[in-house]
């Protein structure tokens, strides 16, 4: 994992991305080069979490982020 | 405008129009919110009006003629003469360019300009107090406000700006005729940029600093470079001493100055010019009538999103606690809050805020030092590309200085570069991306860099951080 | 040095030491192989001592002169007048300091130099000839070879170098002093450096040019920026018009020129300069024998690890189809050739290569034009950012031009940009990057750039492509 000094190697739109999809970046497993972390790793995170929430919920049907009062919906691909 | 105290209401209310201030105003704009912006004195802030353009206009100045009236080597002979009125016209010219390019953009992305100065009435409204005679005052009630009030230099007893005698940046900015002799107390970015540019102006320099060495907050090795070449411009720097005080002289001042074991000394001058640093502008606005509350030294806490404890209202640029004092973050900072307000899935976690100083030669840093790069908990891998190596700064005839990048040892990530040499300010924009997308050692080697070009340095400095350097031993 | 003919071995032998040779000799020493590198008149190659470093050095000073003499607005007053004698002996230098390192940095990592031309015996040995008188040939029996011979000018018929009037790049790099009046054959981009140049020195300089335009391998749009430079720098340009002979005449010279319907002009001046282009050097070393075939313009075929059609025998730089005749390219292949014969895992894949043209103003280009990425099937987003909109260009002085960013609309990825401005040459190194890095417009557009600096044009022109720039007006 690509977080020496409790730091991960994303760029940008990644980082932007994680937000986006609600998903923890220190919580991924980057693929990239030395362990940097990916678009592709942040979808899967966020659809592996959609998965065991909708298993949780017993229901399949995209979660809604709150981000800042305004709800955005996790998109799948 | 409006006269009178009539009440109106926003979205997003932004108090104070400088590089914060502004672009916060306008990407709000842009994210569709209707966006007021308050200013009380002139558009562009410290920045355009007294800060980083005028200083770099006259610094382009100075040095163009500094060089040519120093480049016999290179064939050129020349007794270069400067007209400081015909340079201060030119630079009023694109500080007014800019500052009406601001307004006018402001404009185009339909943000309501408010001439003013703002102070909070509550939670959620401002009253606005117009300049002039009978201009009234108006109140303006708001859903998000962002505060970007910036910074004010800082003044020392016994040193009053109001004496003609004693500048502060600003002043020397607006200089009108050059002083045969300058004394400049303070060593830090500001203070040596005007000292070099006055010294390529032709005043005898003087700088006194507290600290033992010019530009504090940057490694030896770096500022070294900078005050090797402000010897050879004839700049005299004096450390460990205070400035006391100062008294008229015949036709000058005297400035003293006191070091810790109250040693005393004494520089002739025309002019002294106090530059050392700047403070908050968080005292005016009332905040208490917000229930903000500025720490002791003035500075505002924020989230990642830049916001206060009061979640509706947001603090970005000179203001912040945490972050540096300096334009670029002041504008991401705004850009950051614009697109909170507006819901966007922002903040501001930025990997690596560079910062460049405009001395000779040049500053431009990013990230983390060998040093911290070792207290984060890396092992530092580092790479130096000195510019004596480098094709393209010899044929510009600028060598001093050199190249170096940080990484970490095991995974080649780039942490942070620190580069003093010719173009560095632009020099740092690769490094900075670098970064910012997780770029290791490797990719910037392998990536072709355009020769030649001074960029070809950070190329060699990554190089040599992976024991693969052509230009350069590696270590 | 070996006098008489005995055989040695090595395990690589590179022929040539321009900037593809050497950093390849480099290289494969580091990686611990026995290397030898053969060079038959000057270590560097073209580009150290005839191309790019000398050019740049002119360059310089021919900048330095002008801008100065020019700069009234700014209120500098000078009259600069350039010495030819120094400003030579300065260059000499300046190119004598590089060379003397590359042989240094050759001797350093183990390199084992050898001067002498050489050809090719058979598949696996190398014949060298001495310069000098009895000072006889070697045999020099290789596991790998890696050929670097580079380019040699152009001539066209009737425009013998040999004459004095008729100047090729290196004489015109060479001259001992400033023509009154130049004549420049083709418009590419050392005839467009070199007429920059001597126009700022003093010339009156006359440009002809077969094609349309100037730089025609350039976009219009940023050719333009360059000929309207070139206009005021009194620079006359004539398009459509191929040299055809040219006469003595009183104290100088006649140049004739022919349109493509038989139309003749004529011009004066006391030389002209040709600068047509550059063919490789693959006819004089009896490639033959070794078993491989250069193609009808003389240029060889390689693989993605430069491999020749003979798998132990590798070629870079000039001599090489299908890159771009660049020192930086040469360089790269270099490194790569040297790797892969050492078994890393190298391969030359470069997603951008940079050029720059040092014309007034600079262009640094990289990647995809729009039109490059329409036909590779991308539906490009453009992002643009004027240099007159740039605090930090109003600064300099240098206003002109634009950054322009092309991306793949639906993905974001940035695949080319073209700068035409100052120091364009340097900021495409971010651009470069990003490419490589496989950046979209919004990791350039939040990655934070300083300010004042040419470089936020980048982050702005990443930002218009977004619909989102500050300080430009979004399309
Ligand atoms: C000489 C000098 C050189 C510098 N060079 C550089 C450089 O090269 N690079 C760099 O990054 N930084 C530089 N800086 C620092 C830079 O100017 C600041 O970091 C930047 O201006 C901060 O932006 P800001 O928007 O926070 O505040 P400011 O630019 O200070 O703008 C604040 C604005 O708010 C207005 N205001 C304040 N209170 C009120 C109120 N109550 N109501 C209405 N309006 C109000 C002020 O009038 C002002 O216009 C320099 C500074 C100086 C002095
Ligand atoms: C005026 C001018 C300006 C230029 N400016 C730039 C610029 O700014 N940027 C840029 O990227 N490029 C520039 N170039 C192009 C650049 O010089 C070439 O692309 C580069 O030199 C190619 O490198 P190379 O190693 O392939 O060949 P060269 O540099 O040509 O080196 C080949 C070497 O091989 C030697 N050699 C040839 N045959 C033999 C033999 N049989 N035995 C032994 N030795 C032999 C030659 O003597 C020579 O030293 C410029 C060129 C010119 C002429």
């Amino acid at each position: 994992k690509a977080d020496s000094g409790g730091r991960v190697f994303a760029s940008p739109s990644v980082r932007r991305l994680a937000r986006e999809l609600d998903v923890d970046l220190a919580s991924v497993d980057g693929s990239g080069p030395s362990g940097r972390v990916t678009e592709g790793d942040v979808r899967s995170a966020a659809e592996s979490a959609e998965a065991s929430a909708s298993e949780d919920a017993g229901e399949d049907r995209p979660r809604n982020v709150e981000i800042n009062g305004k709800s955005a919906t996790a998109k799948r691909d | 405008m409006v006269v009178g105290d009539i009440a109106t209401g926003t979205d997003v209310l932004v108090i104070g129009a400088g590089p914060g201030g502004y672009v916060a105003a306008i990407r709000a704009a842009q994210q569709g919110l209707d966006t007021t912006l308050v200013e009380k004195d002139a558009f562009g802030g410290t920045c355009l009006n007294y800060g980083c353009i005028p200083s770099k206009a006259l610094i382009t100045s100075a040095d163009l003629a500094h060089e040519a009236g120093h480049a016999e080597e290179m064939g050129i002979h020349a007794d270069p003469v400067v007209d400081m009125s015909q340079l201060r016209d030119w630079k009023d010219g694109v500080v007014d360019q800019l500052t009406g390019g601001v307004e006018k953009l402001c404009k185009a992305n339909g943000v309501n300009l408010v001439e003013g100065t703002a102070r909070f009435k509550d939670k959620n409204a401002v009253r606005i107090a117009h300049g002039g005679e009978g201009q009234g005052s108006e109140t303006i009630e708001f859903e998000h406000c962002i505060i970007a009030t910036g910074s004010r230099v800082i003044q020392i007893p016994g040193f009053d700006f109001a004496n003609e005698q004693v500048w502060s940046s600003r002043d020397a900015l607006a200089a009108e005729t050059v002083p045969d002799d300058l004394v400049v107390v303070g060593g830090g970015y500001i203070g040596m940029e005007l000292s070099t540019t006055f010294a390529k102006l032709g005043s005898n320099v003087t700088v006194v600093e507290m600290l033992d060495d010019i530009l504090p907050t940057y490694e030896s090795d770096v500022a070294r470079v900078v005050r090797k070449r402000a010897e050879l411009l004839g700049i005299d720097m004096h450390f460990g001493e205070g400035a006391s005080g100062w008294r008229e002289d015949d036709d000058g001042i005297v400035v003293t100055t006191e070091t810790e074991d109250g040693e005393e000394s004494e520089y002739y001058a025309d002019k002294v010019l106090v530059a050392v640093g700047r403070s908050p502008v968080t005292d005016t606005m009332e905040l208490e009538n917000a229930g903000i509350e500025a720490d002791e030294r003035g500075f505002i806490e924020v989230d990642d999103f830049r916001r206060t404890d009061v979640d509706h209202i947001y603090a970005i640029g000179d203001i912040v606690a945490d972050t540096p004092m300096l334009a670029h973050v002041a504008s991401q900072e705004g850009v950051v809050a614009a697109e909170h307000i507006a819901g966007e899935p922002v903040a501001f976690d930025s990997q690596a805020v560079p910062a460049a100083v405009f001395t000779d030669p040049e500053i431009g840093t990013v990230g983390m030092t060998e040093e911290e790069a070792e207290e984060a908990g890396f092992t530092p891998a580092i790479g130096q590309m000195p510019f004596g190596a480098s094709g393209r700064a010899l044929t510009t005839g600028h060598a001093e200085g050199f190249v170096r990048i940080v990484a970490d040892e095991d995974s080649g990530f780039i942490l942070g570069a620190q580069i003093v040499g010719p173009e560095a300010s632009e020099l740092i924009a690769e490094l900075a991306l670098a970064i910012e997308m997780g770029a290791r050692l490797e990719d910037v080697a392998a990536t072709i860099h355009t020769h030649p070009t001074l960029a070809e340095a950070v190329m060699e400095a990554a190089e040599n951080a992976l024991g693969q350097a052509i230009h350069t031993l590696n270590r």
